[in-house]
């Protein structure tokens, strides 16, 4: 897609939404300072900034969520002060938020049409004319399952592409994605920007984040920095050196960047011979079928699939958080216990789950107390918690993994998503544990911040861990692993190793394997 | 089984006082009769009969109630099986479909202790409908005898308030402050009660009502709101409890703030229980008004007599008997 | 663990969904059995009476449940309904429905702006008002000291006594108001918004659902048809009762969740909450056709039965996982 | 900055405050109120009485409190009061110390039982505390044959009416659990691992924390604390009621904790905050007595107290 705006016509052009002069405080941090921004109509939009540079809050001050502590919005010229997301959602703004929110219970076709159910002559919710138009939407995106099932039932990707289709199935004049694709894999990436290429030509404004650098390149015409909750630069996105764009964001100078290449992993590892964790025939209840895996010390395995191939749900099995029918998991050399997550964790076990929101942080703790929980018996002699020693290790590991917050006294749900994964990460190195299984570790992380933990991974595994790397980031997997499987209907399809491993490779191995069958 | 009790607290055995009597002779005319109902003649001994009770038995009241009724039931040979009860669990409704299910488990006589004076109407129309004769007892229903129901056997609670409020001049001798604990709110004992002792003491100038709390006829609640009261009333001299579960736990109170109950603060109640007339021998409460709850043999002598065709009153009053500083100690075996 | 074959499944999976309706009709036809009385017309006819003001009730409870809510008012509220028609029904049959209609409604009113609102819980908000119920209740009673009977000519009574095809009035007006719950549940946006409600807020919020409003209408016909049942409570005892309501809320909620309503919301049927009040006035006419039981066994048997009735529910739902 | 968001941080952090000690200055400010318009209120005697009033409720609330922390409820105290009151009788003949052991231990098995069904069976607490709120009274009724029982051993009594240093013994046994509680909830990996579990359990599940241990071990510790309040509460009454003991106890114990800020929604346990919330229905149940309202007022006053004090130390959502 090419940037279509006319510089000529864009200056004519009112924009659509506008805010002028925006600030918005949260206890310890200014998240928005003076920010003036413009979208104008047909436009792809890219909003860009570090971890907490304030997008996503600038996307809830736009549609009603929070209300600026100053400043004003602007909605096709005339001044509006949206109190409730429902009213952005009516002037035609329609917004697909950074974490998945729909209705987990709910069927599939309840959420997409939640609040404008298809209606009777009688003003009752036509189910059959619901299903029926869930149906023919969903399979536009790929997505061919039962829509009365609920919602819960499908994987967070498929999820997301629910998200989506909802989002762009109300006649929005904007739209407005926080991160779409974060969830996304390549196949289904490639249907959101079919969809994005859709809306550009029906002249819909469009507002998009993303950590991913290659996709705003694709898809926007125009770029706005964001960097500690100011604006650093806006104008079109195409005249920007990438590097550039970088720098913008980070607030570095260019010569400081170096470019690597895409990922920041180093090269290959040394690995032992002697795997540190070996499963069996894991046999799941849902989907897995008979999954065997080795990992070794120092080795970075990398698990590829499409979505809802099984991963998760691999990952899950390994640290006992999912009842299984069969197998065996054996970590140095004893067999874990099956089902139950502390004697995996005992064992050195670690598993940083894939959706950060529900399996992952617990949002009323601060900071220090999300960090030190997993190991928080090993912290606290007799049962009794010891402030000091929790606080070193707070304190190293806020340091290594730079998490930006306040202080460790802070709400973690105050931090912004990439903060919140890097307390994460730092809970479950502070177990120090022998085998990491990241299951979408750069979900949602911003550049910087995902070097940082690419390089982090990379190091990891020199230090003899033994790390299984779940990601839809080919390049990533391509670049990190030692060794791939390719997952497929939740058995292992195939497995690549050491020249084998390019992208053409991994993607024709996901290929077969969902085609075989 | 592997318990072991206090030795000093035995339980005692219920219903081995007095059975309630009528206080005043029926008048021989105007009364109700099996003639004027147009009821099949139906005789207690040999029939189904159907016992309704309103409360848990968890209370000395209520245990002798049952007690009573179950005891004159095998008195006269009544076989087991042709005495139907139910326990309303204090839900009136549940004690509407309680009756509803006697009737329809065949009862042909009933004795209803009721929850409530108001809203027991549609199980007394279902037993009219059969033509089941209705004796109330304990409470009255405001319903029309004869027609709704036969007749109501049981105190007069107005007049209990006001024999308490006689006997509370009489043991302060006309002068003082006196509190009231007043029973659960929105009931009609309490109403009653209250009412009776109010307008009686009305009469005794001296006497005058400082504080009137609920205590939910709850020996604990009577307790705490006694402390609240010693406190914020120190000059308190009298206490008018109206049940003697409140009134023990206002001895109790009076106790622990370091005053004589019966002698600093005199202390009158309504009900007579055991624990209750037991301390008016001790010396540490002063009066218990009976509230007498072994209707057993009233309520079938009545039973009986509408069966042979006599007339039966309206309502039958019970005398309630009384319990001062002379007669405790000799009549403690009488309390429930 | 053994491995459910699809028909065992689908068979669990009823059962799940339907078990306290399965419990229903097993002890509906071992009581017809076991007791001779169990199934006479006139037995039955009074079932169905006598479970229709807790139905009511109920009702209301199972939309602010799934909504993911509690209203602990009504027990109160009921209580004050009925005293309010007994009042009004002396101005006449409209203001004896409509003054507790209005009232009690308002009552849910405030609960459900308090709620909605200011962002307290649900659990304290309406404890707060069972209290205020109750209290205003003793306060128009004269401290529970007057009870407002109905006259008995009065066209009012005919809600609560009369019987249209055999069957008690309140039957079929429970009836109405089920089938028109189930309705506005099950085919309008209103019931739509409920459920998303008690399934993810936060998400409902941002999908632009009304939610403030949701939740005050709810808590408005929570508290409005608690009003209903205590006017036709009033009408059936031909008096406004004061000493009615006391733990209702209880009973209220434990049908619905027996019912299969789920207590953190975001799933549940009306007609769940029906077997669910089936199934306790059952429970306590057994213990009535036993007929030998100790009064205080009896409280023990409630509460063991709504433990094993849960108890399978979960166990079944976790067997269709 | 323009002046608006200078105002604004003021305002949020006056209300802030107000989440956080609002209930002290409740409590402060009806004190006050009390001795200005209430007689007699200053008075040894006075105070002493409403701290041994409201050390049951004050114990049962700070297990409850544990309970809320853990995004649960426990209906079921007001009835294990009442089982405890009913063993005591049974078992008073061996020795006050064994009655209250057993008592307590009665205690720590419904709290078991409560805990096994919520944390191994999934049933929701508030069902499941129900069912036994329901039927444990009726064990208890049963155990008792339903009657009230007099009291006679005077070491037992002592817990009710004695005295240590002055102290009622009922005031320093709350007093201790509740610095035991607040030590437990602060200082030791049982009360971070329960904060946790109640603010996203499936994240502590993977999180490797032992979370139905944590789980039935606040429903236990709840249920010990509420039979300890059972067996003082029989003590001070001098006889053993288990019909009427802990009626609405249940109701009680959750508005104290509620109004001492801690949220029904877990995650967040204010010890120090519940002890303040008892005290502070305490005072607000003895000004009512002591200004001789009427019972329909004072049920409305209350009400508005309640929803006033929950609306000031409520969680605020940042807009
Ligand atoms: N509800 C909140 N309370 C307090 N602070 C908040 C809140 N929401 C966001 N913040 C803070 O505001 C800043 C901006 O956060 P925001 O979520 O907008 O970042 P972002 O640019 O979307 O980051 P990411 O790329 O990680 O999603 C961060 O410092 C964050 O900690
Ligand atoms: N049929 C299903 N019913 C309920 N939950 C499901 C079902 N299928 C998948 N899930 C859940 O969805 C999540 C993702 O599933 P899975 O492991 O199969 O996908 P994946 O390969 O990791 O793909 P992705 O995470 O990218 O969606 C898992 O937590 C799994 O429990
Ligand atoms: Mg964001
Ligand atoms: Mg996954």
């Amino acid at each position: 897609m090419t940037a279509v705006t006319d510089p000529g016509t864009s200056r004519t052009t009112a924009p659509v939404l506008e805010v002028t002069g925006v600030s918005k405080r949260f206890p310890g941090t200014l998240a928005l300072d003076d920010v003036s921004f413009a979208l104008r109509p047909g436009e792809v939009h890219a909003l860009v900034g570090e971890n907490g540079a304030g997008k996503s809050t600038l996307i809830k001050v736009l549609t009603g969520v929070y209300q600026p502590d100053s400043g004003e919005v602007r909605h096709l010229g005339h001044t509006v002060a949206f109190r409730r997301p429902a009213e952005a959602q009516q002037a035609g703004i329609s917004t697909i938020y950074q974490e998945v929110n729909l209705v987990p219970l709910m069927s599939i076709a309840g959420n997409v049409f939640l609040g404008r159910e298809p209606r009777t002559r009688a003003g009752l919710v036509d189910w059959r004319r619901m299903n029926a138009e869930a149906r023919a939407l969903l399979a536009d995106y790929g997505i061919t399952d039962d829509v009365r099932r609920p919602l819960h039932t499908l994987g967070v990707g498929a999820q997301q592409m629910v998200a989506l289709a909802r989002a762009v199935s109300t006649d929005a004049k904007v739209v407005i994605m926080d991160e779409p694709t974060s969830s996304l894999e390549p196949r289904e990436v490639e249907k959101l920007f079919e969809v994005l290429a859709r809306l550009h030509a029906q002249g819909i404004a469009i507002l998009y984040v993303s950590h991913r650098m290659d996709e705003l390149y694709r898809v926007c015409d125009r770029v706005t920095v964001l960097r500690d909750g100011r604006v650093v630069h806006s104008g079109p996105l195409a005249e920007l050196p990438r590097l550039e764009l970088v720098s913008l964001m980070l607030g570095r100078e260019i010569g400081k960047i170096r470019e690597e290449g895409v990922t920041a992993f180093g090269e290959e590892h040394e690995v032992e011979r002697e795997p540190v964790l070996r499963a069996e025939k894991l046999r799941g209840v849902r989907k897995l079928r008979d999954v065997s895996l080795t990992i070794r010390p120092g080795e970075v395995l990398g698990l590829a699939g499409l979505l809802g191939s099984g991963r998760s749900e691999t990952a899950r099995a390994l640290v006992g958080a999912f009842p299984l029918d069969g197998g065996t998991v054996v970590v140095a050399g004893k067999p874990l216990k099956r089902g139950r997550v502390p004697a995996a964790m005992r064992a050195g076990v670690a598993l940083l789950a894939e959706d950060r929101k529900t399996d992952g942080i617990i949002p009323n703790l601060s900071v220090r107390e999300n960090i030190a929980l997993a190991a928080l018996p090993r912290l606290s002699p007799f049962g009794l918690v010891s402030k000091s020693k929790q606080d070193r290790i707070v304190r190293v590991f806020m340091e290594r993994l730079r998490i930006k917050a306040s202080s460790p006294d802070q709400k973690v749900a105050e931090l912004s998503g990439g903060n919140q994964q890097k307390v994460l990460l730092a809970r479950w190195l502070a177990t120090g544990p022998r085998v990491l299984l990241l299951d979408e570790p750069t979900r949602g992380i911003d550049v910087g911040a995902k070097a940082e933990v690419q390089a982090l991974i990379d190091e990891l595994a020199r230090e003899g861990l033994g790390v299984l790397l779940i990601s839809s980031e080919l390049e990533e997997l391509v670049d990190g692993a030692d060794r791939v499987l390719v997952l497929s209907d939740g058995a292992v399809a195939e497995e690549l190793t050491g020249q084998d491993i390019t992208e053409e490779k991994v993607l024709a191995a996901i290929a077969r394997g969902g085609h075989d069958d | 089984a592997c318990t072991s009790r206090e030795e000093t607290a035995a339980p005692q055995a219920a219903g081995s006082g007095p059975a309630a009597s009528a206080a005043s002779a029926a008048p021989a005319s105007g009364g109700c009769t099996l003639a004027q109902t147009g009821y099949p003649k139906v005789d207690p001994k040999t029939a189904v009969i159907g016992f309704s009770q309103s409360e848990k038995e968890a209370n000395p009241f209520r245990t002798a109630e049952t007690q009573s009724i179950r005891d004159e039931a095998a008195k006269l040979g009544i076989p087991g099986d042709h005495l139907l009860t139910t326990n309303a669990q204090s839900d009136l409704n549940k004690q509407i479909s309680d009756i509803k299910s006697l009737l329809d488990r065949g009862a042909q006589l009933l004795i209803v202790a009721p929850l409530n004076s108001d809203g027991l109407q549609p199980a007394l129309d279902a037993a009219k409908a059969k033509k089941v004769p209705v004796v109330t007892i304990d409470r009255k229903v405001t319903s029309q005898p004869c027609t709704d129901y036969l007749t109501f056997i049981g105190s007069d609670f107005v007049q209990q308030g006001k024999r308490a409020a006689q006997e509370m001049a009489r043991v302060t001798g006309g002068s003082g402050k006196v509190a009231i604990l007043l029973g659960s709110s929105g009931n009609n004992v309490t109403t009653d009660r209250t009412q009776g002792f109010k307008d009686e003491l009305a009469k005794t100038p001296g006497l005058s009502v400082v504080a009137e709390q609920t205590g939910d006829f709850d020996r604990s609640k009577g307790q705490s709101v006694m402390e609240q009261l010693i406190q914020s009333h120190p000059d308190l001299t009298a206490v008018y409890a109206e049940n003697d579960e409140m009134g023990i736990g206002a001895v109790n109170a009076l106790r622990t703030a370091g005053k004589n109950p019966g002698k600093d603060v005199k202390v009158v109640s309504v009900d007579g229980t055991r624990n209750a007339v037991q301390l008016i021998a001790d010396g540490s409460y002063n009066a218990v008004i009976e509230s007498n709850p072994r209707f057993g043999p009233l309520a079938f002598q009545t039973l009986q007599q509408f069966a042979d065709g006599q007339p039966i009153p309206s309502s039958i009053v019970i005398s309630d008997d009384s319990y001062d500083e002379t007669n405790a100690a000799q009549k403690v075996g009488n309390s429930y | 663990m053994i491995a459910l074959s699809p028909r065992n499944a689908a068979f669990a999976g009823v059962l799940q969904r339907q078990g306290a309706a399965v419990v229903l009709v097993l002890g509906v036809v071992i009581s017809w059995f076991a007791f001779p009385r169990f199934g006479s017309a006139d037995n039955l006819r009074d079932l169905a009476l006598q479970s229709s003001f807790l139905a009511v009730i109920a009702l209301g409870m199972t939309f602010v449940i799934i909504s993911g809510g509690i209203d602990l008012s009504v027990g109160s509220v009921y209580a004050l309904g009925g005293v309010l028609a007994a009042y009004g029904s002396r101005y006449g049959l409209v203001v004896a429905i409509l003054l507790p209609l209005v009232v009690c409604s308002l009552i849910g009113f405030v609960n459900g702006v308090l709620i909605a609102r200011t962002g307290m819980a649900p659990f304290i908000v309406t404890l707060a008002s069972l209290l205020f119920a109750r209290g205003l209740l003793l306060a128009i009673t004269n401290e529970g000291a007057t009870t407002y009977k109905v006259d008995a000519g009065s066209p009012f009574l005919a809600l609560g006594q009369g019987e249209i095809l055999g069957v008690g009035t309140p039957v079929w007006i429970a009836l109405v108001l089920f089938a028109l719950g189930g309705v506005l549940l099950r085919r309008t946006r209103f019931g739509q918004a409920v459920f998303a409600l008690g399934g993810a807020e936060q998400s409902a919020v941002l999908m632009g659902l009304p939610v403030a409003r949701t939740k005050i209408t709810l808590y408005t016909l929570s508290g409005g048809l608690a009003g209903v049942a205590g006017l036709l409570t009033a009408a059936y005892l031909q008096s406004g009762v004061t000493v009615l309501g006391v733990g209702t809320e209880l009973d209220a909620i434990s049908v619905v969740v027996i019912g299969g309503t789920l207590l953190t919301g975001g799933a549940g049927t009306i007609v769940g909450t029906l077997v669910g009040v089936l199934l306790r006035t059952l429970i306590q006419n057994v213990i009535n056709q036993v007929g030998t039981l100790d009064s205080n066994y009896q409280t023990m048997v409630s509460g063991a039965f709504l433990l094993v009735v849960v108890v399978i529910q979960r166990l079944l739902a976790r067997r269709r996982s | 900055m323009t002046s608006a968001t200078l105002a604004a941080p003021t305002r949020a952090r006056t209300a802030a405050w107000l989440q956080n000690y609002g209930v002290y200055v409740a409590v402060v400010a009806l004190v006050v109120f009390n001795v200005v318009f209430t007689e007699n209120f200053v008075s040894a005697a006075n105070f002493r009485t409403q701290l041994v009033q409201a050390a049951p409720v004050c114990i049962v609330a700070l297990g409850m409190a544990l309970v809320i922390g853990t995004e649960g409820i426990d209906l079921s105290v007001g009835s294990v009061m009442s089982i405890a009151a009913a063993l005591i009788p049974l078992y008073l003949g061996a020795g006050p110390l064994v009655a209250v052991l057993v008592a307590v231990v009665a205690g720590i098995v419904s709290g078991l039982f409560s805990g096994v069904l919520v944390a191994y069976l999934g049933i929701q607490p508030i069902i499941a505390t129900l069912a036994l709120l329901v039927g444990g009274r009726g064990l208890a009724l049963v155990v008792a044959h339903g009657q009230l029982v007099q009291l006679h051993n005077r070491d037992f009594l002592a817990l009710g009416t004695g005295d240590v240093l002055g102290i009622p013994v009922m005031v320093l046994v709350a007093a201790v659990v509740a610095v035991l509680a607040g030590l437990l909830v602060q200082r030791t990996t049982f009360g971070r691992q329960l904060v946790a579990v109640g603010g996203n359990r499936a994240a502590s599940t993977l999180a490797g924390l032992p979370v139905r241990r944590v789980l039935v071990g606040v429903y236990v510790i709840s249920g010990a604390l509420a039979a300890l309040a059972g067996v003082l509460s029989t003590a001070r009454l001098g006889a053993s009621d288990p019909n009427d003991l802990g009626l609405l106890m249940e109701l009680s114990a959750i508005t104290a904790v509620v109004v001492g800020g801690t949220p029904l929604t877990g995650g967040r346990v204010r010890v120090l905050g519940t002890v303040f919330g008892a005290l502070l229905m305490q005072l607000v149940h003895a000004t009512l007595i002591k200004h001789n309202l009427p019972d329909s007022t004072a049920q409305m006053v209350q009400a508005a107290i309640i929803v006033v004090a929950v609306y000031v130390a409520r969680e605020r959502s940042s807009r």
